[in-house]
């Protein structure tokens, strides 16, 4: 296990060494660069939002920040150590979730399975069980679909099968992206009410949201991702009050 | 599209050259071979690379073309040009028959039960003596025609023209990219009106039919057919052809057959040696050439122009 | 040229590889000793082996290439009858004297082929030596006939139950297997129904020790004889103890008495480490006849050794080869052994007759 | 009566065999989807290497049989590792290409290296026939079966009782989402193909005591493996011993009834039948929506 | 006979009903959709909608109820020949042709304008050679107006998430749909693409398509767009009507929109 560097008082952000510190990341798909230097730091105890147009490159980011993608060049440090090119395995086992774009449940699977797979690292069998029984407690609808097999599920309720087992590895960072994708508004709600209070559990959270209403009110500070790079960085309470300015990043 | 159309033409016309620039028979035989495996590869590249579904059972075609001819042959003296079409026509039959309860499955089922049928039938041939002379085979097939190797290199060249016109229109036509459809994405493709169960059995009994012909075409070659036609090893070479050329597209079969019926010729200078070594190749061909040998000139043009391709690691699996 | 080049076409892989690797053995032997005396005309002898598979197609292939690009004299193959078969008419156009020593399909010598000799017993030469002996002394009053599927074992059922059934002797039961088939119990189950006296089995080594094996395994007790490679030692090491006292018909076996066979057996064990069997004295055979018939035709023209090959006088290991206007061979003796005590006594000599 | 006990006790002890020589292919092709041409040949090997060390290293029997586990299971990992591991995520076909490569290679270095002959591997225990009332058994059948069931009991127990297991499906159902649940999806894949040849090479050996070795065996045991398979359902250890079982008895009461001739056509005529009327085999389910 | 005609819907929903063993995923709902008509279908997360779609699609048979096209019934009949009358849809999960460029899967669209016989396959004359440089043109157009020109030759593996629902769109177009079905086509987009997106639709109705069903939780453009929307709760119908009619709704802010409605 990584070891706990700080725990810093209260101090104003940027006083503090950041938990994730990603510096002039470039990641390629084959011979395509998708990053050309991305930079940014997530704080102990944040939720911190990518925002961007379509193809932008938020979920490369995140991609590559979870080991999925190597890159290119560029530093990705957890806790002051480097994990840039681990494999994910390494990098979950070290407190970071990934909660991947279009869901991946593992179809043939049950729900049950599949939540409880979520706990992979996890050894023992009573903490498994009440981490599931949180799980359940937080998505009422997978306990009554608990047996049915996730490739049946309804879009939605994959999404939510999908959140449900990223938390089951109780990271200590959790990267998500695009939690709301194919969720009825209730739901979304539902589901940022439960990243707020993770987050007030001491997780941080760094999100990926296309609905930027739910974005810039569950987090404290945003990242315009523009092309491959950061176009800009601002806390969201001057966005929420900017629409323009919002519009000018979001165009694409 | 064109340059692949334009190499096949380019291909073509050096061929026809070739009864009256060989007079080696060997080497007139081999290019026989590899002739008449350029038009088998191409026929189950048709289901393979463009159906998108893996047949196993294709020598079900071959043999039954090549029984069909050998048999109007035998008992009936059926000459060459009536015998060889007709092959084609019964294969194709079968094909219709095979195909109906075939292309209903997907994936390793298909596999599975494409090659049920192939040893179906090569069962029944190896037991029903009465009609296939059993483990003896049919021997004598077309005796009394014609003997000389470059009138077979003339008919095997207009056969393989005959049948690489029909997929060239095939393919590059709006049947073709309903196949390809069905290949890529199931879903999408029933979505935009095409049936495919429908275009996969066109697909299929074409490639059905030109088996039929290159089988009838064998028969009266070799002059001699058995059950063995119907066996796995045919099929695992013509699946190699296939698949170290290229599938999915058009020359990677001829590039396949070719090469790989020079290199059992020429590996057979290590006797013993000789199917280790093939096997090796075949590896090292899957592994550096992932997708066939046309598939790398495709990438490394792809590369050029710039065109990346997916990382299989977080490649999708199309569910 | 500074060799006379002799091309075998032989199963070098597959499922009867086991066979073709004997034949090999023995025609390499077989050139050894030529080349040893000074060769043929004054040259040496070379092999030039392809491997056939047993397959029509790829034996053609091989043909093709030992023909033209090798421009072998004589040709010797192709083991199994039906890729013989497929071979046949290749020779025939290329004008090339094809001898093969092994495939024993009685249809090849009705073809008309001038080119093409055979140096082996036919089923029928067999069935039609042995079936007096078998019916009297071990006085079978029915026999089981089991046979592998192709057509070799389905000839060889054919002619001994025809020829059995001549003397009197009840047909039980005819089943045939599959080569390779591993598990036989439902066979013998309705074999041991049948009750029979004697099972009559066509198969070779691999086929026929499980066979054998499994019929202890049952509890079957009847007389068991058969053709096939049977009389080897690997078969009697594979067999075990389930070996012993069963009868089989061969043209060859390493046990005979005479002093030339003895040399022989002297010869083959010092090279190969084990006592020759059938397949082994086969491609000696059919090497040296088609030797001998190049120095007698006195040089490589093919017309003239097939002349000679007509006219062959060959003093085998097992008696004496001379083929008939069709070319077909006679005159070598086939005999019947019995294994006892892990080794193959033999128990009567037949001359195989010309046919008429 | 009396036949059709004996038909049906040949058809279940054989359909335990085929049952036990497709386990491995269960694992490999049912599972993790790899179109494996070089089954038979792990089989094969089993066998073979089974030979050797009885033969020339004079270990017994059972010592035999850990030894070829352990050896063939590396065989395994090291051809997963070097060469499965390169083609992964592209299709069935890259596949299919490199196991018949494989399959052509490993048969023919192994007739290079000991030749076309059958051998003779030494048996577990003394043979000699069991009679059951009116059916007939042997010692060594009833041993090859215990252990066959053993065998498959324990590979389903695997799979589905253990973490091992549920990594396993994870892996080869969603590889990417497997490793962000911090599963080590490499060593899972080559464990898994580890484990199925480990299973083969068990199965041939333990079958070649009873019938012999030789280099050549491989393609029937692919054959039959991939129908036993696909008969029972992609992937299902219950499909697999109904498949194999079905696959037996039906060859016997086939045999016995009608001729021995051609049993093996049932196997296809079989697959043909199921699948038309159950085009996902007996035991499979799917989990695939529009 | 003309008269009932026009006011016939193009689509006619009755009684659908779909179990999957114990579970009822929708339970006798009939709606419709007119010509002309922008209609919503909405509901919460596993209401039925796709399920919905998949039965008035062909892609599951209904356990009980009827679909009526165009006035003919449809019930049970195959995907692709539901396609051809003109229904066409598309899906929830990203479904492309990956291996193929964006403009080969928006010409692969053209699949039913272009069919032609056997004979013309392999003897193609004028007339199929001027069909298929016409369906490239319209490929282009269709390309162009999805505001995907700049991915053209991209191979659609390369696309982003929410590229590919805008390609999937395309591809829809491309069959020429009289009425189009769209499962949440703004899935992956931004807010601010969503809407933009929104206004493309408004254009394709009347011109492209005749009417449009589509499936969407983004409230902005479903209120933005359509004229009626359909509500689904647990499987049944739980409200119709305008769109205003419903965001007022108690019932539907209860099960559906959740405070935000509040
Ligand atoms: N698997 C892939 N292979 C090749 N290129 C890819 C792949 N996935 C994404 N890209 C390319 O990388 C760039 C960034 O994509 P990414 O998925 O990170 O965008 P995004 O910001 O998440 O967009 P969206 O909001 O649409 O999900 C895009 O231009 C895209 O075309
Ligand atoms: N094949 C199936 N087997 C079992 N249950 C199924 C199957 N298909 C769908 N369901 C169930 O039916 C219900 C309706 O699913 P449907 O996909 O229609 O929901 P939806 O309204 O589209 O939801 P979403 O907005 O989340 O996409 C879900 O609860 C789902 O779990
Ligand atoms: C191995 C055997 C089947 C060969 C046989 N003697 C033949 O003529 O074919
Ligand atoms: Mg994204
Ligand atoms: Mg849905």
């Amino acid at each position: 296990m990584s070891t706990i560097t700080m725990d810093a008082p209260d101090t104003a952000l940027g006083m503090v060494e950041p938990v994730l510190r990603v510096r002039d990341l470039h990641v390629s798909y084959g011979s395509t660069a998708a990053l050309h230097g991305i930079s940014l730091d997530v704080h102990a105890g944040e939720t911190v939002a990518l925002i961007g147009a379509n193809g932008a490159g938020k979920s490369t980011t995140l991609r590559a920040i979870s080991g999925l993608l190597k890159t290119r060049s560029g530093s990705i440090a957890w806790n002051g150590t480097s994990i840039a090119n681990r494999p994910p395995e390494e990098i979950v086992a070290a407190g970071i979730a990934h909660c991947p774009e279009e869901r991946h449940v593992w179809p043939g699977m049950t729900v049950e399975e599949n939540i409880a797979l979520g706990a992979y690292l996890c050894r023992s069998k009573d903490e498994v069980r009440t981490r599931m029984g949180m799980a359940f407690h937080r998505f009422p609808r997978l306990r009554e679909r608990a047996r049915q097999l996730a490739g049946t599920l309804s879009g939605g309720e994959q999404q939510m099968l999908a959140i449900a087992r990223a938390l089951m590895s109780e990271p200590r960072l959790l990267m998500l992206d695009e939690p709301s994708l194919g969720l009825s508004p209730r739901m979304a709600e539902e589901v940022f009410e439960v990243v707020r209070a993770i987050n007030a559990h001491g997780v941080t959270v760094l999100l990926v949201e296309q609905n930027i209403h739910n974005a810039l009110a569950v987090a404290s500070r945003a990242y315009v991702v523009k092309t491959g790079r950061i176009a800009a960085a601002r806390p969201t309470a001057d966005l929420r009050g900017d629409p323009e300015l919002l519009k000018a990043y979001l165009g694409g | 599209m064109t340059l692949e159309r334009n190499i096949l033409l380019a291909l073509g016309v050096l061929a026809a050259m070739l009864p009256f620039a060989i007079t080696d028979q060997y080497i007139l035989h081999l290019a026989i071979m590899a002739i008449f495996y350029a038009i088998l590869a191409n026929s189950l590249n048709l289901v393979v690379g463009y159906v998108g579904e893996f047949s196993l059972g294709h020598t079900a075609f071959l043999g039954t073309g090549a029984y069909t001819a050998a048999l109007l042959s035998v008992n009936a003296g059926w000459p060459m040009w009536a015998a060889v079409p007709a092959a084609g026509v019964v294969a194709a039959l079968f094909g219709l028959a095979i195909g109906a309860i075939t292309l209903r499955l997907q994936g390793p089922y298909f596999v599975i039960v494409t090659l049920s049928f192939a040893e179906v039938l090569r069962i029944v041939a190896n037991n029903w003596i009465a009609v296939t002379n059993g483990p003896m085979g049919l021997a004598g097939v077309g005796q009394g025609g014609i003997a000389n190797k470059s009138a077979f290199l003339a008919i095997v060249l207009g056969l393989a023209a005959l049948t690489f016109y029909l997929s060239y229109r095939f393919v590059y036509s709006n049947a073709g990219r309903a196949a390809v459809a069905v290949r890529e994405n199931r879903y999408v493709a029933q979505s935009i009106g095409v049936n495919p169960f429908g275009t996969a059995m066109q697909a299929f009994v074409l490639g059905a039919f030109m088996a039929g012909l290159a089988g009838g075409f064998y028969a009266f070659y070799i002059s001699f057919v058995g059950p063995e036609v119907f066996r796995f090893a045919f099929m695992a070479t013509i699946i190699i052809m296939v698949l170290m050329g290229g599938k999915g597209t058009l020359l990677g079969p001829v590039v396949g057959a070719v090469i790989v019926t020079l290199l059992e010729e020429y590996l057979r200078e290590l006797q013993e040696l000789r199917l280790s070594l093939f096997g090796l190749i075949v590896m090292a061909i899957v592994l550096f050439l992932p997708n066939g040998l046309m598939g790398f000139i495709a990438r490394r043009r792809e590369q050029r122009g710039d065109v990346p391709s997916l990382s299989p690691a977080i490649e999708e699996r199309t569910v | 040229q500074d060799s006379i080049k002799i091309g075998l076409v032989e199963p070098l892989t597959g499922s009867v590889a086991y066979n073709g690797k004997s034949v090999i053995e023995g025609a390499r032997l077989a050139v050894e000793q030529i080349n040893a005396k000074g060769g043929v005309l004054g040259k040496p002898v070379e092999l030039v082996i392809e491997d056939g598979q047993c397959a029509p197609a790829n034996s053609v292939n091989a043909v093709e290439k030992l023909v033209q690009k090798d421009k072998v004299a004589v040709l010797v193959g192709a083991f199994c009858s039906s890729a013989t078969a497929a071979i046949m008419p290749v020779a025939q156009k290329y004008k090339i004297p094809l001898v093969t020593g092994v495939s024993s399909s009685a249809a090849l010598t009705e073809q008309n082929n001038s080119w093409f000799f055979r140096a082996a017993e036919t089923d029928a030469l067999m069935a039609k030596a042995f079936a007096k002996i078998l019916a009297n002394d071990l006085k079978l009053k029915s026999v089981a006939y089991v046979g592998v599927n192709d057509d070799w074992g389905r000839g060889g059922v054919e002619e001994f139950s025809r020829d059995l059934s001549a003397l009197g002797v009840k047909t039980a039961l005819t089943e045939y297997f599959d080569h390779g088939t591993t598990d036989y119990f439902t066979l013998l189950t309705k074999l041991r129904a049948a009750k029979p006296d004697g099972i009559f089995i066509a198969a070779e080594t691999q086929d026929g020790s499980i066979l054998v094996k499994q019929l202890q395994e049952m509890g079957v007790q009847s007389k068991v004889f058969g053709v096939g490679s049977w009389a080897t030692a690997d078969f009697i090491n594979l067999t075990g103890d389930a070996a012993e006292g069963i009868y089989a018909a061969v043209p060859y076996v390493s046990s005979v008495d005479t002093p030339r066979n003895q040399e022989f057996v002297k010869a083959y064990e010092a090279k190969y480490k084990i006592k020759p069997g059938k397949y082994g004295a086969a491609g000696y055979n059919a090497l040296n006849i088609t030797a001998q018939a190049i120095a007698q035709a006195g040089s490589t023209d093919a017309e003239a050794i097939r002349t000679a090959l007509g006219k062959t006088d060959y003093k085998a290991p097992n008696g004496e080869y001379r083929f008939t206007a069709k070319g077909q061979a006679y005159g070598f003796d086939a005999v019947l052994v019995r294994i006892e005590g892990g080794t193959p006594k033999v128990v009567a000599t037949s001359p195989v007759e010309a046919p008429q | 009566m009396d036949l059709f006990l004996q038909f049906l006790t040949n058809g279940l002890v054989v359909g335990v065999f085929y049952a036990l020589s497709a386990l491995g292919l269960t694992l490999i092709f049912g599972l993790m989807r790899v179109v494996n041409f070089a089954h038979g040949e792990f089989y094969m090997m089993g066998g073979v290497v089974g030979w050797f060390v009885t033969t020339y290293l004079g270990l017994d029997f059972f010592s035999g049989l850990v030894l070829v586990a352990l050896a063939i299971g590396g065989f395994g990992w090291l051809v997963d590792r070097v060469l499965i591991e390169r083609v992964r995520g592209q299709g069935e076909e890259p596949g299919i290409l490199l196991t018949i490569g494989l399959s052509i290679f490993l048969v023919n270095i192994t007739l290079l290296a000991i030749g076309p002959a059958p051998l003779k591997v030494a048996r577990a225990i003394t043979e000699g026939p069991i009679f059951l009332g009116p059916v007939t058994i042997t010692k060594m059948r009833l041993l090859a079966m215990v252990i066959g069931i053993a065998l498959i009991v324990g590979a389903y127990a695997v799979i589905h009782r253990t973490r091992l297991g549920s990594a396993m499906r994870a892996t080869f159902q969603d590889p990417m989402a497997a490793s962000l649940a911090g599963i080590r999806t490499k060593q899972v894949y080559a464990a898994t193909f580890a484990l199925g040849c480990t299973l083969s090479a068990l199965s041939g050996m333990l079958l070649a005591s009873i019938y012999s070795a030789q280099a050549s065996v491989g393609g029937l045991v692919s054959l039959k493996s991939f129908v036993v398979v696909i008969l029972g359902g992609m992937g299902s250890f219950p499909g697999a011993i109904a498949g194999g079982l079905l696959l037996g008895v039906a060859e016997a009461l086939w045999g016995g009834y009608v001729a021995t001739g051609m049993v093996d056509i049932i196997g296809f005529l079989l697959v043909i039948l199921i699948l038309v009327l159950r085009p996902q085999g007996l035991f499979s389910i799917r989990a695939e929506r529009a | 006979m003309t008269a009932l005609h026009n006011t016939e819907p193009l689509l006619r929903a009755e009684n659908l009903t779909m179990r999957f063993g114990g579970i009822t995923a929708v339970k006798q709902v009939g709606f419709a959709v007119g010509p002309g008509e922008i209609v919503g279908l909405i509901g919460p997360n596993g209401a039925g909608k796709t399920t919905c779609f998949n039965m008035l699609t062909g892609f599951y048979t209904p356990t009980e109820g009827r679909v009526f096209f165009n006035g003919t019934d449809i019930t049970s009949h195959k995907p692709h020949a539901i396609a051809r009358l003109g229904l066409i849809r598309s899906f929830q999960k990203t479904n492309v042709m990956k291996r193929l460029t964006v403009f080969e899967n928006v010409l692969t669209g053209h699949y039913m304008e272009s069919r032609q016989s056997l004979l013309a396959t392999f003897f193609p004359g004028e007339k199929v050679r001027r069909a298929e440089c016409e369906a490239r043109a319209s490929a282009a157009a269709i390309v162009e107006t999805m505001g995907l020109s700049r991915r053209m030759n991209a191979p659609a593996h390369l696309l982003s998430c929410g590229e590919l629902r805008l390609l999937e769109v395309a591809v829809a177009l491309a069959a020429k749909p009289t009425l189009l079905m769209l499962d949440e086509p703004a899935a992956g987009l931004n807010s601010h693409e969503a809407m933009q997106f929104g206004e493309t639709l408004k254009t394709l109705v009347g011109k492209a398509v005749r009417s449009l069903l589509i499936v969407e939780h983004n409230m902005e453009l479903v209120m933005g767009v359509c004229d009626r929307i359909v509500v689904l709760n647990f499987g049944q119908m739980l409200a119709e009507g305008e769109p205003r009619a419903i965001l007022d709704n108690p019932k539907v802010a209860e099960a559906y929109l959740g405070k935000a409605a509040a």
